[in-house]
């Protein structure tokens, strides 16, 4: 038995702790392995940078509980941003299971980034149709958001002085794991010519790659990277750069067990033959 | 009776479905909203079928005490969930929207990360370069999997770059040509089907 | 009433009829007898090698059917090759094991084998047994049948039909036992998968087209004939795009583009 | 330290059981799947109820009804003209929809269970026909016109287009099946199988990040809201 055939062995379950180790470990402790900022990512990041202060920007949390762990942390990435700035940010979500979340977001801003409740961030909940919802806000945003999620209606709130629609409305951002952006895009880009950011999972962001090259998106953020390299950029590195360290480490284990199973089976065939 | 008029209503439905695309005016325009209100209100009904078969096959099991108490786990969270939503609603903080972002989220989430498991335990037992193919697959995958992680940036900074390009470029012509053969398949199926040639969904 | 036609969709309108009527010429052709040439599938010589390897070794065959519905156009491809495989497996007298996930396709697969056994003559090698239902959960049936390769160490492994994320672990478990394993999906994304850990895989439409081969049934065979046509005028129009856009001319063809 | 908040409690006991089935099948994973097809089950039949069934039959034919009902009775409701006919029409309308679906209902009938097959038909029927256009023209009009070339620059762009262009046309020639793969359909489908593999290839990486992202969210679920380690 040699060292081939004993590897040839080994049992599934001793695998399976070696990479529930390799992504488990790294999410204790806090260590930033090199990550450089791809033009997508960058592109919001300094289109957003731009902005005047107070400057009105929609952040729809288009995406449901079973995505969280690529998409919430973009949204919180991106709210840290805007709070810095100290623009008006219209929390929505055109998600049926998305209003908790979103909802997270709000209180984050509120209570971890200092932003003011109706002044800086406005929380407006859940839109059954979304083209309805990105249509109306081209008309008037009056008509759509009536009153915030808890009720206080749309004349004492604020943060929606002297905003009609996607004129005053600087920036539109979609997170999601579905189709949602490319809705946004459409309608809000395609037909109002409104500013669109994508912040999608990594299976979604290849479809969306196209329309940024055409200049349909000013940017996208793909999957737990585009969270981690956003996080970076406003130096607040939490869920998505610790994600992004087990999915490196984890990776390239992932590519050690295919060499080295390579190799056990190339030898193994040898010494048969 | 039994196969004739479905076949009709296939025929029909699908054509009037279809041609109201090359109309214009108000007739076409009602036709495709009434098809697709009326479809959707009849597949939310289709449901029905599916917790027909479920509760039959589960009950089969109680009555005929194989399996009993995991069916009985079954059957008693189908009809206590969806009486739930029923009766007593589905909007935000309900025990219903509770039971779903607390059970229903985990579960699934739980489900299929145990892949990242089995992809490994692949990865080490079955991932052989076996052919030329296989072995041009795993050295794709590797860019990928190398370009887009920190290790990429590691080894040089363009290397993202590249793994990006794969992505944009080759991989996009190879999932064109694969959707163009598919799409084909697809619209093949559709036309047998409304045209009555293509039965086995009758059985 | 304000009824007209939207002229700039017609080319859409007009694809599709052509498409029918490839699909009906063939069919029509088919069903007079007329022979349809489809080229030899290299996945069909795999498939009787496998078949001979099994019986060399002495050890059963396993085959499984997919996991998908009866309606389900990768189920009917898979009962097709089915079929054949339990002729060739009658000829050798090798035994077949045909796990089931679907209790409808389970039905169909049984009537398969048998009919299978009698075409050869051999309607005395059919055991009931061979092809059984083990149950409708994805993992349930999964873990069943990872056990089964293992204590049954059946030398050749076929994974025919429509496959989710269980083809990683049947495809490793059976990898390790050292089988033979040939697999068809048109399911996109098991295929990667399947091309590492098996020896040969149908892909896509190879999968469809090597059971219209086998299955010689007329509206199959037909299909991919038409299908095929489809394809010459698409790769006609690509290389005519491709050479117009050159020569900055390709704007001639927007007409065609709704 | 750990939470006290018991629904966090609930979906740490079904992560851990479903982690389980790792080392080995067994009856605290059982429980778990066999919740999960219930709950799912139910969970869907009830959102199918909200946001299909109520929102596109009942509530349209409710409301036709009451306003042909209110036609009949306080006609002077509607200054203008009553138009019944139309009214009772569009309610008419609704029901063909709601007797479809309560057909599905002929399951349980063995005797009758062949009446299913009508609602089944009018889906499939919607589906075919509403199809066929946006598919022939989404995914194979518009993807050979964007495979057209562009004309000829030294750009980075150019060479781009060029490799989509063969890259499509030589996938395609993979699946043609009316002719032998000899001579010149033999090269081209050579080249086809190698872009196939490395769009495999990248589908296959982008697989093992979103499944093991998903891994990441379960473990940082564990450390962060149940025992707030980090």
């Amino acid at each position: 038995m040699n060292i081939w055939d004993r590897l040839a062995k080994i049992p599934r379950s001793f695998i399976f702790l070696i990479i529930g180790l390799s992504v488990f470990l790294p999410l204790l402790f806090k260590f930033t392995l090199p990550l450089n900022i791809l033009k997508p990512v960058q592109e919001v990041y300094d289109f957003i940078e731009n902005l005047p202060e107070g400057s009105s920007v929609i952040l729809s949390c288009d995406y449901s509980p079973d995505v969280l762990p690529e998409t919430h942390p973009m949204a919180i990435a991106l709210a840290r941003h805007m709070a810095r700035k100290k623009l008006r940010v219209y929390i929505l979500t055109l998600h049926p299971a998305g209003t908790g979340l979103a909802l997270d977001v709000y209180n984050r801003m509120i209570k971890e980034m200092g932003a003011r409740e109706r002044k800086d961030v406005v929380f407006l909940g859940y839109f059954p149709s979304s083209t309805a919802t990105i249509l109306g806000i081209g008309e008037n945003i009056r008509n759509v958001f009536k009153a915030d999620y808890f009720g206080v209606p749309f004349d004492s709130i604020p943060a929606f002085e002297g905003v009609k629609n996607y004129n005053e409305i600087r920036l539109a951002i979609s997170i999601s794991g579905a189709a949602l952006p490319e809705v946004w895009m459409t309608y809000a880009n395609g037909r109002y010519g409104a500013n669109v950011v994508a912040g999608v999972t990594a299976v979604m962001a290849a479809q969306l790659y196209p329309y940024y090259r055409s200049k349909q998106f000013i940017g996208i953020l793909g999957g737990m990277r585009g969270a981690a390299e956003y996080e970076k950029l406003v130096n607040a590195q939490n869920l998505a750069t610790k994600g992004m360290n087990s999915i490196s480490l984890a990776n390239f284990v992932m590519i050690l067990f295919v060499i080295l199973g390579n190799i056990a089976y190339f030898m193994q065939r040898r010494k048969r033959r | 009776m039994k196969r004739q008029i479905p076949i009709l209503i296939v025929f029909l439905v699908g054509l009037l479905g279809f041609l109201q695309y090359f109309v214009t005016g108000p007739i076409s325009k009602g036709i495709y909203n009434t098809w697709l209100e009326w479809f959707q209100g009849v597949q939310g009904m289709a449901i029905i079928m599916a917790i027909i078969s479920l509760t039959k096959r589960h009950w089969t099991n109680v009555r005929k005490g194989k399996n009993t108490i995991y069916s009985l786990i079954t059957l008693f969270s189908l009809y206590g969930m969806m009486s739930l939503g029923l009766f007593i609603g589905i909007e935000k903080g309900s025990l219903f929207d509770k039971l779903y972002e607390y059970v229903m989220v985990p579960l699934n989430a739980t489900t299929f990360s145990l892949l990242a498991f089995y992809m490994a335990s692949a990865a080490y037992r079955a991932f052989k370069a076996r052919s030329m193919e296989a072995i041009l697959l795993l050295l794709s995958a590797f860019v990928l999997m190398i370009g887009l992680t920190s290790f990429g940036d590691m080894i040089s900074k363009n290397l993202p770059y590249f793994a990006q390009w794969v992505l944009d470029v080759p991989n996009l012509a190879a999932q064109r040509g694969i959707v163009l053969g598919v799409a084909l398949g697809v619209i093949a199926t559709s036309l047998k089907i409304m045209l009555g040639i293509e039965r086995s969904w009758l059985e | 009433m304000g009824i007209g036609l939207d002229v700039p969709k017609l080319p859409v309108f007009f694809a599709i009829i052509i498409y029918t009527f490839f699909l009906l010429y063939y069919i029509s052709k088919a069903r007079k007898g007329g022979n349809l040439f489809l080229r030899k599938i290299p996945g069909i010589e795999a498939v009787d090698e496998a078949v001979g390897r099994a019986t060399e070794m002495g050890r059963a065959i396993l085959y499984i059917p997919g996991l998908s519905t009866i309606d389900d156009v990768a189920t009917i491809a898979a009962l097709n090759i089915l079929a054949r495989v339990a002729r060739k497996a009658g000829e050798y007298e090798t035994d077949i094991i045909v796990p089931n996930r679907n209790p409808v396709v389970y039905t169909v697969a049984k009537e398969v084998v048998k009919q299978a056994y009698s075409t050869i003559g051999r309607p005395d090698l059919f055991k009931d047994e061979s092809v059984f239902y083990v149950t409708d959960s994805q993992f349930g049936y999964t873990a069943a049948v990872c056990g089964l390769m293992v204590r049954e160490k059946t030398a050749t492994n076929f994974f025919m039909g429509y496959f989710w994320a269980e083809s990683l672990l049947l495809a490793e478990t059976g990898a390790a036992t050292g089988a033979i394993q040939i697999a068809g999906t048109d399911a996109i994304t098991q295929l990667p998968f399947f091309i590492t850990a098996c020896d040969y895989t149908l892909i896509g439409e190879e999968f469809y087209a090597a059971s219209a081969y086998l299955s010689g049934e007329p509206v199959l065979v037909s299909t991919i004939k038409a299908q095929d046509a489809m394809k010459l005028i698409i790769g006609a129009l690509i290389l005519l795009g491709g050479f117009l856009g050159l020569i900055g001319k390709a704007g001639i063809l927007n007409f065609l583009f709704p | 330290m750990i939470t006290t908040d018991l629904w966090i409690w609930l979906s740490a006991f079904l992560t851990l059981a479903i982690f389980s089935f790792l080392y080995k099948d067994n009856p605290l994973y059982r429980f778990a799947e066999h919740l999960f097809v219930g709950i799912s089950a139910g969970y869907y039949g009830a959102i199918y109820w909200h946001n299909a069934i109520y929102r596109f039959i009942i509530n349209p034919l409710t409301e036709n009804f009451s306003t042909f009902y209110y036609k009949i009775v306080w006609p002077e409701l509607f200054e203008g003209k009553v138009y019944l006919i139309p009214a009772f029409f569009s309610f008419l309308m609704y029901l063909i929809p709601l007797l479809l679906g309560l057909l599905f209902f002929t399951l349980i009938i063995p005797k009758y269970s062949w009446l299913i097959r009508y609602p089944i038909a009018f889906l499939m029927g919607v589906g075919a026909g509403l199809a066929l256009y946006p598919s022939f023209k989404a995914r194979i009009l518009d993807q050979v016109k964007d495979t057209f070339l562009p004309q000829f620059s030294n750009s980075l762009h150019f060479l781009n287009a060029i490799i989509i262009f063969i890259g499509t046309f030589t996938v395609l020639s993979y699946f043609f099946f009316s002719k032998e793969h000899k001579g010149p359909l033999k090269v081209l489908s050579r080249i086809g199988i190698v872009f196939i593999m490395i769009g495999f290839g990248a589908a296959f990486g982008y697989t093992v990040m979103a499944r093991i992202s998903l891994l990441i969210g379960r473990f940082y679920f564990l450390i962060h809201d149940w025992i707030h380690i980090i």
